[in-house]
């Protein structure tokens, strides 16, 4: 049986390893995700966004948390539904937007769109459509870290609808044959773009973790911080050499697949259950507890994300003339992952 | 007869099929309730209920395996990829097993697999492929790519009913883009080239959305009299169709939105330059994507995808 | 936890449902299953077999136990170390030398090889090389039945090394969230090639049965009666719509993975042990113990061969100008599998 | 200098970039105690242990990804496939995540994909194909083919080296039957063709086990002066050295062991017939293997995989 944290309903902190300035470090990456992610979604309405948008509404709380706990030089594969973590990593608002934008500032320069992106020089590897791809990706990233013997982890998030891929089980199967630093985060959020989980799975996948020989746990993915305490405690088994850990962040999208899905497929209560969980009120109401001001927070967002977004705008498109270069790689020095700097992820334990 | 967009016909094509012959059941992803991510299944769940309106897992080899099982006890399963590029997630069920049964065992596989394909509209690196080459490159497999709404109704009731491995590929550019008279009815269209265009100076060869292309390209170019061949199955090739425009105008143009390497194109312009030397009074000019990702900024890759003025400037 | 079936020691009947004439038909299929392929490895070695040679030596329990317990409207995708089922649908040996031969007379007329072959119209589809492809194609076939509402059944073998492939997984899930009436025998004979099971899982593949929502048991693979009664009852519930099964066959594989393997990589005190476990000797001791004298079905059986040998090398090779026909099946009527009569399975339960 | 077999100058090449640099590692089924289906690895992981000489699960698909993600964070892989068959298994990996990366992210993938292919003995429809047009069509991928034991070697240690996804296909029946002498110690082969044989009647523009047939067919060849041009690097293509070739012979032919439709040979025509139409006194003739599966049986497989005698006939 996969065991279960349940995200802690008290005020107090979920993890004794954070401090007060991380709990508000936590809100301010959330708050940033979904200001980003609504200031993106008007200019996708106003023809600002080409192709189509996708967001991570109600789910801010997975990405950050588990990000929040990893090392500057633990490696990700961050998912659609993820900006947090790229935030936390330390992309900033004018890059994200000039990439919804398709613009040359923007992290793929226009070559990839919307949330396909990763900062290499930040330790991510940007996603592929495929799904569930980068699971593998992230393994062998762990194979790696293992086989120098590195005090290194990786992890990868993926959602419920992709657990149903041969590459889940490929991954999930060479992780665990070979015990390797990995964290797998599935992001339960009830539906694959109009696919319910029942038709995509008989069992919780969760408890698929133990006939691969590792653990498998059941987190509360509104809960910032019980998503970041899961994460810490994965990632030193990772370090310790006990191997993979499979996590289930349970959630909810709170809309439409993408920008063009009314959502109709998804009865109205589900929704309005769920709005009463979200993970940045959650939050805010610990804070306010623990005695916080939130409001000057709030302000120094909203100022960044409009700070962010007109300099995304005065950015130009990229020049035609380029579309054809930069194939092959023909350097003399190996381009790595995580070359330049990784900034540190912010919490005191992610140094070890 | 009535008009519909190139999407409506395809919906018509697989709804009076399905009425038709209830062996025949549409598997994907969405398809169901949503009607598909392109909204070609709308209403079909309502109609023909959940067994024949599959909404499957997510998992493109499954899709691809379980239809061949099916197929080979007795339905007629339309497989549906959500976009051609995850093709590649089922390529090997339908190389390997779905492409080589009847050579081998004697045992047809009666599968249709529906590509939505092609670029234009910012999909990106993965939602703006054109996979066809990789399936005319391996036996076994008839592969068919529709550019108006007559044809992609009736190429697609004709692979419904084929009894081999149909690859189908419909070019999301054209789903609301193209509209056109289209039979009512049942009709099947025959997996032979048309002539979208006669004419004496040039032919030039294509298929799919790049029809239009050429069409617009050449409709006024200079007086000259431009023939538009639409290959529409490039599995078979109409190589007669081909060989015989070529006679005709003695110099070709050879278009295709796909990246440009061991293309359909490549195989057109390399039958052409084998069979048909003695015809040609210029060389067997290429339009097609450079060979990159297609990007996802309008910029870029406006400047690679064949565009009306690239199709111009080649044909003169 | 799977369940487990210990294969009786006992000289009694293993199953209610087997006459003894049923228990000597399974004692016969070994035989000739054995039979065929040391005389096929004897050709091999005279240069008259192509390509390689792959057998199932000391698993033939496996093959001939599940598939005596399907009926003649059940479809089947047999493996490659599973001669025996094409044996008990009725392929007659002289068609097996002339595949291996590749001669017209084969059952895929010299155009695929060795055990890549399955008489369509006995119910079989021929497997692909490429493993485990064809448990999709068997859970294609379950889906098109229960659609139909049909009472009939899928089955298909698969080995341990093939359970680390992404199909493994994408037919166990599609099948469990289905509830499709298939059957996967998991032919657990040691190794994949060279490849131990330790280095292939972490956890023996049965456990997973349960994580996609149905029964996953382990059968002593060299117990023949054993590998029928536990195919009889998974077939039972596949039939009564309780879903798939997941049988472990745990058996040895007794040569190497084809002629030229000379297996150093397996410990000789293994192969000593498993000899002793042999299934022929042990359905011939249960027979001989009810009083059976074996000695004329053995004479019967050689002489079958010998018939068939000399058959298959009077036949000629195929006319190298039809090497293009049929690539395409341009007929009127659909080609379907089954089409023509598949022998009833010879047991009388599988009439039901 | 040593002679060696082609196959003999893989391990070589292999072997001697391990022992140089501690990044390279070899991963894939039995190629550890047992040394692989081919015994390429043969003594490796005695040499280098089982962390460098990986035995993998049996998923091919997560031997190409996992060795995308080793190769990121710096590792150098070989990924092997036991038969070039089974990259159908990783397609998707190997087409999307390790193609498209450099371009889509800017980071490069270095890893090296050994693919065993090629018909000849009887391997049958999975374990003969020669799959090197799929990846040719492929964006982001480079794909050689060696036909001498000496760029066996050095194509190998090249791609190794090379930062981005190399496709490398070693033909299974040239590892046994081709011998040469081979440059000891390290030394790259540039991505580029070579001329086997000069010659000025006619070109003949083929790659892998094909060079040694179109050699031996046009040995003599009623005194025919024939020149061989040996392709090697597929992506790139050298269309300089085609065309150079071209314009000394003024007519061509183009060999390949794939199956005909959009093969590397398609695509080496098509670049002819454009390019060099004004140097050609003849048409651009192809010899392939017609597109059917690889057929088992030794009378079905000779009559399909193009032999010395084809080679010469169509050189008449
Ligand atoms: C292999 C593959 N098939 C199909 C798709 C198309 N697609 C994009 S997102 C999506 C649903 C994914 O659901 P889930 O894995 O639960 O992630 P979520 O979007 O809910 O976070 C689908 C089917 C894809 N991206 N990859
Ligand atoms: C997808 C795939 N990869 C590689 C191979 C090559 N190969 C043939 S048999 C074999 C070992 C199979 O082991 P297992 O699944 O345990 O079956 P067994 O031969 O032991 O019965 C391998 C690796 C294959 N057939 N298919
Ligand atoms: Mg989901
Ligand atoms: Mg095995």
């Amino acid at each position: 049986m996969a065991t279960k944290t349940v995200g802690a309903e008290a005020p107090g902190s979920v993890s004794e390893h954070l401090t007060l300035d991380d709990r508000i470090a936590l809100l301010r990456y959330m708050l940033l995700m979904r200001g980003i992610e609504e200031r993106a979604m008007n200019l996708y309405r106003q023809g600002k966004v080409p192709g189509s948008f996708y967001d991570g509404f109600g789910q801010e709380a997975v990405s950050v948390g588990a990000t929040y706990a990893m090392a500057a030089h633990d490696r990700l594969c961050i998912l659609h539904r993820d900006l947090g973590g790229h935030l936390v990593r330390g992309v900033t608002p004018a890059r994200i937007f000039a990439q919804y934008m398709g613009r040359e500032g923007g992290i793929t320069g226009g070559r990839d769109g919307n949330v396909h992106f990763g900062d290499y020089r930040l330790g991510c590897v940007g996603m592929v459509s495929m799904l569930p791809d980068m699971m593998l990706v992230a393994t062998g990233m762990a194979m790696a870290f293992k086989l120098r013997g590195e005090q290194r982890c990786a992890i990868t998030w993926f959602g419920d609808g992709s657990t149903s891929r041969g590459d889940f089980h490929e991954a999930m199967n060479w992780a665990g044959v070979q015990k390797l630093p990995v964290i797998f985060v599935l992001e339960n959020n009830q539906y694959a773009y109009s696919t319910p989980t029942t038709s995509q799975f008989a069992v919780d996948p969760v408890e698929r973790a133990a006939s691969y020989g590792f653990p498998g746990e059941t987190v509360d993915g509104n809960d910032v911080e019980a998503m970041f305490e899961a994460t810490r405690r994965a990632r030193e088994r990772a370090l310790a050499g006990e191997g993979p850990t499979l996590l289930e962040a349970v959630t909810m999208r709170m809309h439409g697949h993408a920008a063009h899905d009314d959502m109709k497929y998804v009865p109205k209560e589900q929704v309005e259950e769920w709005r009463q969980k979200d993970p940045i009120d959650r939050q805010e109401t610990r804070l306010r507890e623990a005695g916080v001001d939130t409001a000057p927070l709030r302000e120094e967002i909203k100022q960044a994300i409009e700070e962010g977004t007109q300099e995304a705008l005065a950015g130009p498109m990229p020049d035609p003339d380029t579309a054809t270069d930069r194939l092959f790689y023909e350097g003399e020095e190996p381009l790595l992952l995580g070359d330049g700097n990784a900034p540190w992820s912010g919490f005191a334990g992610g140094q070890s | 007869m009535p008009t519909m967009t190139y999407l409506q016909a395809i919906s018509d094509a697989m709804r009076s099929e399905m009425r038709n012959d209830e062996r025949v059941l549409v598997m994907g992803e969405d398809i169901g309730v949503f009607g598909g991510a392109f909204k070609v299944t709308d209403g079909f769940v309502e109609e023909f209920g959940p067994n024949r309106v599959m909404d499957t897992p997510l998992a493109e080899s499954g899709i691809i395996g379980t239809a061949i099982g099916a197929a080979v006890v007795g339905l007629r399963p339309i497989a549906e990829m959500q976009f051609s590029d995850f093709i590649s997630c089922g390529f090997d069920q339908l190389v390997n097993v779905a492409g080589k049964m009847y050579y081998r065992q004697g045992l047809p596989v009666n599968i249709t697999v529906r590509l939505p394909s092609g670029g234009g509209f910012s999909g990106g690196p993965f939602h703006s492929q054109n996979p066809e080459a990789w399936f005319m490159h391996a036996p076994g497999l008839k592969v068919v790519a529709p550019s108006t709404a007559q044809d992609a109704k009736g190429l697609l009731i004709s692979a419904i009913r084929d009894h081999n491995p149909v690859v189908y590929l419909e070019h999301k550019h054209l789903y609301r883009r193209v509209k056109g008279e289209v039979e009512p009815g049942l009709y099947e269209t025959p997996f032979t080239a048309r002539v979208a265009r006669e004419g004496t100076d040039l032919s030039i060869i294509t298929y799919g959305a790049m029809v239009h292309t050429a069409l617009e390209a050449t409709e006024d170019l200079d007086g000259a009299s431009v023939e538009v061949l639409d290959l529409r199955s490039l599995v078979p090739l109409d190589e007669e169709a081909i060989l015989a425009s070529v006679r005709k105008t003695s110099k070709v143009l050879v278009v295709d939105e796909a990246n440009q390497m061991c293309a359909a194109g490549a195989q057109v312009a390399a039958v052409i330059a084998d069979k048909a030397f003695e015809d040609l009074d210029g060389p067997v000019r290429r339009v097609a994507t450079p060979d990159v990702p297609i990007p996802f900024s309008p910029p870029l890759e406006q400047a690679l995808l064949p565009s009306v003025d690239r199709v111009k400037e080649a044909a003169r």
